[in-house]
């Protein structure tokens, strides 16, 4: 879904909290791009909320709050970084591939899926000039297995975004020279419900206001 | 009369003494200590800011999940009082609050015994606050407050000890989740308190029928939103018709004419809960909206409808 | 195995030996005895009909307005009971019901005292009725049913004395607006209640701003509709959690999700009420559903998941 | 306002239940005419439901109930009967008098209103060739008063609708020869939740099912 509006400011990793008739919470959707007044975000329907998001109609207005979160910090990419994107984490490394590769950085993407179907945005990331590798469960296409299969090691720093056991076997493969974009059922996304707060080795942590990505150094599982 | 002064005195009210410019109070555990609202627009233009539930030491909260949805009328939190400590927020919270915001601050307290209260509400009678919440009805927290609010003993108890300690007006909040409310605000009321505030969250349950689970990880929580508005306003009302205390109303309050019709119920003051995290502007457009309502309704000052419909 | 012998293990519940098509009850007071209905749909794919609560004596109920309206989320009753009185029901009402209907009938009791029990069921224990639904928590009747609802001794008196005179299987129907319904919940159980049915409706109340009065004229009402079910789901588990009878849930149900949810939450059956009036297709409509809704979850029978939550 | 759908059996003095978006309740409007598949009603914004109803659109499908309660029979009008409406208690009587017209009947119309600015509908019952007499409170237009200071008193019989302290007056002046309907705040509309039950001469009746329309002699004010 793409949409018009104040695009300045957002960073890669933030998310957006959208309104939807009929529910009582916003729902939180990770930014895939944002640039020149347009907003690109990707999303996958898994219950009530994502499956109404679907009967928006192109030209109708969303109620929407923004820049939200704190996203990843490229300054700390080094000169060639790995960004490693697992199913519905995908998404948002492309915005920070996008201005990794505007800066000049060699970047290598790994991106995890569970079967072929499910592949998407692999041709996006190699138009950036990235190195994409593919892994999927079933080895239908790309490398067979996790994205953990298609570790070298030999990145500067890493960034990523996925489900949480993909999360953990990465900290365990590539250690915690990186940052992780965290999920968790929030009430308000901006800060205010405490309703996401998780433990980190520096104290209880906002999914949507510190996060909701974090120094893997302080991630606790 | 300037404009100014008229506005003042078509919304102003008084709790216990204290002058706030309007009704509107964004309710504990909604509004944070107003930082990231402060982002948004000037707060200063609230009644007053109950702050973030304290305890007497920091407390992480429940496991995650936390929250739940209802629907499109409400949602359940067992966050689980979630707070730095009243020391921390006597040495952080509270002066940057200070800093950022001159109106009403009201400190919602909870504790797990009755020497939790007292010591927290009295390290809070040497500081900048206005009222003092006490809040015996947390449903998410085990042998914590909601044992305190569900008899009237233990209410009176908690009401006598705090009061002992401090100068504060001591408003104690009240639960929902009770057989007889009026009993409990009458025995708040013999043992001394100041005001009340009600209701807390109604413990609710919601399950996902595709996980087969319950959806928060404490199973039950605190349900809130416009879902509760006419349980709040019943119990308001028996409250305010038995009691000559003032009353800070709240329960699933998201506009302005709920806010007149809370008012009518009986209440001093009106606190906005759960539709802060909806709509993080709601409590500014309610204050916006509220003087064009009252022409509609040809109300001239708030104080005039307070508890209309018990003057029989 | 037939289709329709597939179908009926699939929807089939079992109430106290007796066999219900489906869990799909229409609850008492907003299903009449079915006429309004039966010019609809036939209502023989009802589970069950639990009909218009019947007293001793004939009464009219409540002064007009008796309905208030709660946003989109539900209404506020205080009918009062108006009901033609057990002799008539016997008389014209139930022949006329069981005329047109063959399953399970439901037949729902109030009183004003042990003696009106005891009375209106002892002559319905010789009717064709299959369950007595005893209703000790209407809100809407002075010194009526809630009272014995709101105290585990009275609700176990009650209990104990129309299990005394009827060989009907008596099920008590609770009110939310209480501090612990497990107790109350365990004294019918202990007192040889045989099953239960929760909610009824929760005591609630609105204002009517522009003429400033409580908008029904009984001042406080029964809240019903979809804002009560977080509740309901909280109030049905606390039960199914803490004793071994069988659930008749009820309370802001309005989907087949809501079904499936109350059931894992613990009820063996589920009363439909609120929703009848503002869509008289519902039960019909959620009875049609089931079966496919099942099949997204993967429910072979319903009887696999009551109170499927509460296996740890 | 205009909606196409099934009209038959829909007699004079029924009403039908409007589901609003946003609101628990159906909202119960008289009838104003119904005939060959087009259904009218006339309604004033009083309250968020009739104020709601302002924004359908031209063209926009309604969930509506109808044939609702029972109407006014046209049967007990004998000769020339009288029909008076006042307010919002105007619009059921144009279809009433539409269908005495087509039976023939000589047919006097009495419509009340507070002033000029509010009076609806009288030519609209003049085309139908009925004898129209209309009274407003202020006397800025027709004969100054109440519909009572219009009674000839040589009506056969009479049908009415209106608020109830002019349904009271037309009762004392008027005798209880005649039909009434009546107004009450409803729950389901179509008789199943006893929300609207006033007391009569013949025991409890249901405003939504044995009403609106009441024989004048039963009533109880």
């Amino acid at each position: 879904m793409r949409l018009a509006g104040d695009t300045n400011e957002i960073l890669p990793g933030q998310f957006v909290n959208i309104r939807i008739e009929g529910l009582f919470l916003r729902r939180p959707i990770s930014v895939c791009d944002a640039q020149e007044g347009l907003l690109t975000i990707i999303y996958k329907v898994v219950g009530v909320g994502t499956e109404s998001m679907t009967h928006l109609l192109a030209g109708q207005k969303v109620d929407m709050l923004t820049v939200l979160g704190t996203g990843y910090n490229i300054a700390n990419a080094g000169e060639n970084p790995l960004l490693v994107g697992g199913g519905v984490g995908v998404p948002p490394m492309y915005m920070l591939a996008r201005q990794l590769r505007e800066a000049g950085k060699a970047v290598r993407v790994i991106l995890g899926f569970n079967t072929k179907d499910e592949v998407f945005y692999e041709e996006e990331f190699r138009t950036l000039g990235c190195d994409v590798t593919v892994t999927t469960v079933d080895g239908s296409h790309g490398v067979k297995g996790f994205v953990t299969n298609a570790l070298d090691g030999q990145q500067s720093y890493y960034y990523t975004c996925g489900p949480l056991p993909m999360i953990k076997a990465l900290l365990q493969a590539a250690g915690t020279h990186g940052e992780v974009s965290m999920e968790e059922r929030m009430g308000c996304g901006f800060g205010a419900c405490m309703g996401c707060t998780i433990q980190t080795t520096q104290g209880p942590k906002r999914v949507c206001k510190e996060g909701p990505v974090f120094d893997a150094a302080i991630l606790q599982f | 009369m300037s404009d100014k002064k008229a506005m003042n005195d078509k919304l102003q009210i008084q709790l216990s003494g204290i002058t706030l410019a309007n009704p509107i109070i964004p309710a504990s555990g909604t509004y944070g200590f107003g930082d990231e609202f402060a982002e948004l627009y000037d707060i200063n233009c609230l009644g007053g800011i109950s702050f973030k539930g304290t305890t007497r030491e920091a407390r992480y909260g429940n496991p995650l999940p936390r929250i739940a949805e209802c629907g499109n009328y409400g949602m359940i939190n067992a966050v689980g009082l979630q707070n730095p400590g009243v020391e921390h927020v006597i040495a952080h919270e509270l002066p940057r609050l200070k800093s950022h915001y001159n109106g009403c601050i009201v400190a919602n307290v909870s504790g797990f015994s009755v020497q939790d209260y007292v010591e927290t509400c009295a390290m809070l009678d040497k500081e900048p606050i206005d009222i003092l919440e006490v809040n015996i009805s947390c449903p998410n927290v085990h042998n914590g407050g909601m044992a305190f609010g569900t008899s009237p003993e233990a209410a009176a108890e908690v009401t006598a000890a705090v009061k002992a300690v401090t100068t504060k007006p001591v408003y104690m909040k009240l639960s929902p989740n009770v057989t007889d409310i009026v009993a409990i605000a009458k025995a708040c009321e013999a043992a001394g308190a100041d005001g009340l505030c009600l209701i807390n969250t109604v413990l609710g349950m919601r399950i996902d029928i595709r996980r087969r689970l319950p959806v928060i990880a404490n199973r039950y929580g605190g349900y809130s939103g416009s879902g509760i508005f006419p349980l709040a306003l019943r119990m308001v009302n028996q409250v305010a018709r038995a009691t000559s205390l003032p009353i800070i109303g709240c329960g699933g309050v998201s506009s302005a004419e709920d806010v007149i019709e809370m008012m009518m119920a009986g209440a001093t003051a009106v606190e906005i809960g759960a539709a802060n995290l909806t709509n993080p502007m709601v409590a500014k457009e309610i204050i916006d909206r509220l003087p064009t309502l009252m022409d509609e309704l040809k109300i001239e000052k708030l104080t005039d409808i307070i508890g209309i419909v018990n003057h029989e």
